[in-house]
């Protein structure tokens, strides 16, 4: 028996709700299969089952938010049984993908979930229709309760436009210490506590080389030259095809840290989004080192425009190995990421300008890109990062290679 | 197709890609992109749709061309009358 | 004697018949009730007889009845068919009250019978408002109200009597004294155990008759009647009289003697009025095995009526609660 | 827009109890001291030099009595109008009302109608005391058959009674005693007015206040003083309170998704519990704050004015409690 349980689909998650399930008790259930959806801090997330057998049992009913790591449901595989006495909607398992609080911890967060929220009936009805998390919002109603008002407040926050120089303070500082922009509680509030788990808990380093673009960008427009639009690569999937590379090279990297350097087998580069309402995903290209340039743009040509829209999978999510920001395109000349618990690195690339740039000898005005890593110095050290970056840095120079 | 219609059109594409701005409030010599923050991804889908709407296939090469209203509207307006 | 006299073979056998419908369609009853067709309370008459029949032989059609929760006796004197009667008592929709009311609340608008009044003296300052829109509308009917010794000690007994004899309407008040409010005997729940001296009291004509002797309440009613509709002003007319069975099905009888029971049985208004019509060879012991035959196969017809009834459709539960709509 | 003119709550109903007897012959009105006297609280005064003795009629202190004979007399075709003098004495009526009234037609299986309506003078607010200060309305909404009505301003007071007497069904009618010498302007045609629906007297959107009867126009006046303070208050009159409407007071909280519900009945079982619960049931989701209820206080309502005034929602118990709703 197989206990399937609400997944942890990033260290910003917490808990989820239960929207829906996808499948019937007694449906046998194929690897990859959406289950269920579950509605996070971040959206509505469709869940995949990893596990293959026969849906037995649902312990928490749709609409009921549980932490991370409750046991959802039951998948019989045919195998070992589990009794009674070890099923509830309320276990607490170690989360198996990210294990990122100890039990105490979870123990606690649960007692405070426990607590119920006060809201009208209206505002829940309201927050629901417009994905509003309403564990993150601050009621003005009686006895605290959040009302009507509180919750348009919130929605109207989502969809406020975004002031420039608001935008622009946020792109220069990145990811790590947004003042309070323009965006949801929820969304906020997720970036806030994964990003200050990342900076209390991860001794970060940081190293930076400006790497010649020239080679890279014509062998873009080399490509691009013969496409229909439709069909054409931008700069950043040659990047991400490159840093694949490079972590296939420093496995190192491409790890998590839980009391412990893990490597992972695949290298599934997160790629970080910014949401023109504020706020930032980060969904994962799976297997970013076995596919090609090509398919990378694919990819990126169908994560993006969902990641926008809030419909990302729970894999995409969850699964991330490395990160890399590219927010510099926006006009930074160089990023410092903080990284993404429990990940052990974070690549970032500046704007690609053009810039005088010495080769052998020669002065020359090529463009360039100004490249960041950021990693984790309980799991690497300084040379094992600089063996990336020059690693990385001889994957752009041989593109036709990628 | 006249100017109007077309800078309409463009108008249209760009809302569509950055809803909560008002693209007709661009300057004519403005950076769109940067006027919008619009991102590499939405520049391209933005040439993506330009193609879709007016059929006109904007080269690499032309992005250039392509940066503010100004020059977007004299290119786009060339390449309609070809 | 006036009637003694006037009382043919025709009429005669008729008023037999209806009593005999009456017992036998009380003993069918008990037998149903046993069987668990009939059920709620079901309160039988077997032994007061003469009391409905006779009084209501002396009003005409025009005329208004109500009656108590033991009235099966008075609808089917009034001439309600037992077949809806019956139905009505299994609870089927063809009962004369759609069998919305059961063995207490028999209903047939159509014979000027209201019901079926089950709290006890509540419908006799209905009777007195009947009375009182009848002389309004200048109409000379009675209205013939029935009712225990039990009601008698009742407020609304007291304040009725009171607005007839004030209002000077044509109501007819029958009591019928037998014996036991319920299982109280009248001895213990009136001071004054001759009741029609209440009438006085109020102004209002009174008299006692032997309940158990059908002659004789014919004459008194026929009396009584006859005074109302010349001065248009109430009656008071008490039937001492007796009930054979217990006061309703689940009725141990601990409240009196079986000696006693018997002492009344030997008073059985139904012999008694047989012997009369022999005697006066107004009838032949054929004709009486006859007319028991008859009313055994009316009974019989009753039960398969009542028995191939339909029941209500939950769906219209809420049926007669409003007139102009259904729902509530 | 018809013209208005300026009247008394008394003027209103004594309008259209001479509208009704002029309209119908059938009608007649009787209560304690309705004519010699001119109704105790001079609502009918004049009228039985008008109408004679016959149609306007005093009646001995028998409230079962007398409540009784006009259902007897709506039963026999009359369109009687009984007037019992204050709600309290209704209690003694009480078997008539619930026993018969309400039952009769249902018992029949549709048979009998029972056309009667029945006033009763109420309110508090005089210094009555426990056993003149009764807020009824509860206990007669309670019962199915009964179609209840509270005549909360004058335009009801006009129609109210007219349109009542046109039900085939028993109507009670709530006449608030308070109110009778309070002067407001209806349009001078006023007539037949709607007896299925409570009204919207005041449109608002900020919320919802639910009331009937002497509630009316405490909450209207609130709503104005509230208005000027920029806080828009829907007003509903419930005005029946059996059979309920309760769309009207939906479709508001759906619209103001906040509601108070005030009434001058004790708190526990009353018509604020029903309309809370109808709210629960069947608008919960657009609830936006708990429903809230001022309603009597739980107390034999005492002499002293202070605290009879205690006792009962005033105005600046609603413009506080709404206050307090609305900004928390």
């Amino acid at each position: 028996m197989i206990k399937f349980q609400m997944p942890n689909l990033g260290a910003d998650m917490e808990a989820g709700t239960l929207v829906e399930w996808r499948k019937q008790l007694g449906e046998f259930l194929h690897r990859g299969d959406i289950i269920a959806d579950v509605e996070t801090q971040k959206g509505l997330i469709e869940i995949e089952v990893f596990e293959e057998g026969t849906l037995e049992k649902f312990l928490v009913k749709e609409g009921e938010k549980v932490p991370v790591g409750t046991v959802l449901a039951l998948i019989n595989d045919g195998k070992s049984e589990v009794t009674e006495s070890t099923v509830s909607g309320e276990e607490i398992q170690k989360p198996e993908i990210h294990p990122i609080e100890d039990r105490k911890e979870i123990v606690h967060e649960n007692t405070e979930l426990g607590e119920r929220i006060k809201i009208s009936p209206l505002a829940r009805k309201i927050a629901e229709e417009n994905r509003i998390d309403i564990s993150l919002l601050k009621g003005t109603g009686p006895e605290g309760s959040i009302v009507k008002k509180d919750i348009e407040k919130a929605i109207s926050e989502v969809k406020k436009p975004i002031k420039d120089a608001e935008k622009e303070a946020d792109k220069t500082k990145e990811i790590s210490v947004k003042p309070s922009g323009p965006t949801s509680d929820a969304m906020r509030m997720a970036v806030a506590a994964a990003m200050s788990k990342s900076n209390r808990e991860i001794p970060h380093y940081y190293l930076e080389k400006r790497m010649d673009m020239s080679k890279a960008m014509d062998w873009v427009k080399e490509a691009n030259k013969d496409r229909p639009v439709q069909n054409r690569l931008l700069p950043v999937a040659v990047l991400i095809k490159a840093v694949a590379k490079a972590l296939d090279e420093v496995p190192d990297l491409n790890a998590t840290w839980e009391n412990g350097l893990h490597r992972k087998n695949e290298i599934n580069i997160g790629f970080v989004i910014s949401l023109r309402s504020g706020g930032i995903v980060v969904p994962a290209i799976l297997q970013s080192d076995s596919k090609t340039v090509d398919e990378i743009m694919e990819t990126i040509n169908d994560i993006i425009p969902r990641a926008r829209a809030f419909k990302l999978r729970s894999s995409e999510l969850s699964q991330s190995t490395f990160t890399i920001t590219n927010i510099g395109e926006g006009g930074a000349d160089k990023v410092f990421g903080l990284i993404y618990p429990p990940q052990v690195g974070i690549v970032g690339f500046g704007e690609i300008s053009e810039q005088p740039f010495a080769e052998e000898g020669m002065l020359g005005i090529r463009p360039v890109v100004d490249v960041t890593l950021a990693a984790d110095h309980r799991a690497t050290d300084g040379l094992i990062g600089s063996r990336f970056l020059a690693a990385l840095n001889r994957h752009l120079q041989n593109p036709e290679e990628l | 197709m006249t100017e109007e219609e077309i800078k309409t059109t463009i108008f249209q594409l760009l809302q569509r890609i950055a809803p909560e701005t008002d693209p007709s409030r661009l300057m004519p010599e403005e950076n769109i992109r940067e006027a919008l923050n619009i991102d590499s991804f939405d520049a391209l889908q933005f040439i993506v749709a330009i193609n879709e709407k007016l059929n006109v296939d904007i080269p690499e090469e032309d992005y250039g061309k392509t940066s503010n209203l100004k020059s977007l509207l004299a290119y786009l307006t060339k390449k309609l009358k070809e | 004697m006036e009637k003694k006299k006037k009382l043919d073979s025709k009429e005669g056998q008729r008023l037999l018949k209806q009593m005999i419908l009456i017992r036998r369609f009380e003993e069918k009853s008990a037998e149903e009730y046993t069987k668990s067709q009939i059920r709620g309370f079901l309160h039988l008459y077997s032994g007061e007889e003469a009391v409905a029949v006779g009084v209501i032989q002396a009003l005409t059609e025009a005329d208004n009845i109500l009656c108590t929760y033991r009235e099966h006796g008075h609808a089917l004197a009034r001439g309600v068919d037992p077949k809806a009667i019956m139905a009505e008592m299994y609870g089927k929709q063809e009962g004369c009250s759609k069998g919305r009311g059961g063995s207490m609340h028999l209903f047939e608008a159509t014979k000027n019978f209201f019901g079926g009044n089950a709290i006890v003296s509540g419908h006799l300052p209905l009777s007195v408002g009947m009375a009182l829109a009848a002389k309004k509308q200048k109409k000379n009917n009675v209205t013939c109200c029935f009712f225990g010794e039990g009601a008698a000690a009742e407020g609304e007994f007291h304040e009725s009597m009171n607005l007839a004899a004030l209002w000077q309407v044509p109501t007819l008040f029958v009591c019928e004294n037998n014996q036991y409010a319920m299982g109280t005997a009248i001895k213990l729940t009136h001071s004054v155990q001759q009741l029609e001296k209440k009438g006085p009291a109020y102004g209002i004509e009174s008299a006692a008759v032997d309940g158990m002797d059908l002659l004789a309440v014919m004459e008194a009613a026929d009396k009584a009647v006859k005074m109302i509709k010349e001065k248009g002003k109430p009656y008071f007319l008490v039937c001492n009289t007796y009930r054979f069975r217990a006061h309703s099905m689940f009725d141990a009888e601990l409240y009196r003697e079986k000696s006693e029971v018997e002492e009344w049985k030997k008073k059985d208004p139904i012999p008694k009025f047989q012997e009369f019509l022999l005697k006066g060879k107004l009838i032949t012991a054929k004709k009486i095995t006859e007319i028991e035959k008859a009313v055994d196969a009316q009974i019989q017809e009753a039960i398969e009526f009542a028995e191939n009834g339909t029941w209500e459709d939950n769906e219209n539960l809420i049926r007669f609660v409003y007139s102009d709509t259904e729902s509530i | 827009m018809s013209e208005m003119i300026k009247i008394t709550y008394r003027e209103a109903i004594k309008q259209a109890i001479r509208d009704v007897m002029q309209n119908d012959e059938r009608v007649f009105l009787m209560g304690e001291d309705v004519g010699n006297y001119g109704g105790a609280f001079a609502v009918s005064k004049g009228l039985l030099k008008e109408f004679g003795s016959d149609r306007i009629m005093d009646v001995p202190l028998s409230e079962s009595g007398f409540t009784g004979a006009g259902i007897g007399a709506a039963l026999a075709g009359m369109r009687p109008i009984v007037e019992v003098m204050t709600v309290n004495f209704s209690l003694l009526a009480m078997d008539q009302i619930v026993n018969n009234a309400s039952t009769l037609l249902h018992m029949s299986g549709g048979q009998l109608n029972v056309p009667l309506v029945i006033r009763m003078g109420c309110g508090i607010g005089r210094q009555l005391a426990a056993q003149h200060s009764h807020s009824w309305e509860p206990f007669f909404a309670h019962v199915p058959g009964l179609i209840v009505l509270s005549v909360g301003t004058h335009e009801d007071a006009r129609g109210m009674l007219i349109s009542a007497m046109q039900s085939l069904d028993p109507v009670i009618l709530f006449e608030y005693t308070f109110m009778l010498n309070l002067e407001k302007e209806i349009p001078a045609d006023s007539g037949t007015v709607e007896i299925k629906k409570a009204k919207v007297l005041r449109e608002g959107n900020d919320i919802s206040l639910i009331t009937y009867g002497a509630g009316v126009y405490k909450c209207l006046e609130a709503a104005e003083v509230l208005g000027q303070e920029g806080i828009e208050v829907e007003v509903i009159d419930l005005r029946v309170l059996r059979p309920m409407d309760e769309e009207t007071f939906l479709t508001s909280v759906k619209k103001t998704h906040r509601a108070l519900v005030v009434e001058e009945a004790w708190k526990s079982v009353s018509i604020s519990s029903e309309v809370v619960s109808r709210i629960m049931e069947k608008a919960f989701f657009d609830l936006d704050a708990p429903v809230e209820r001022l309603c009597g206080v739980e107390v034999p309502i005492p002499y002293p004015k202070h605290l009879e005034d205690a006792s009962i929602p005033q105005v600046s118990d609603i413009l506080e409690k709404v206050n307090k709703m609305l900004k928390p």
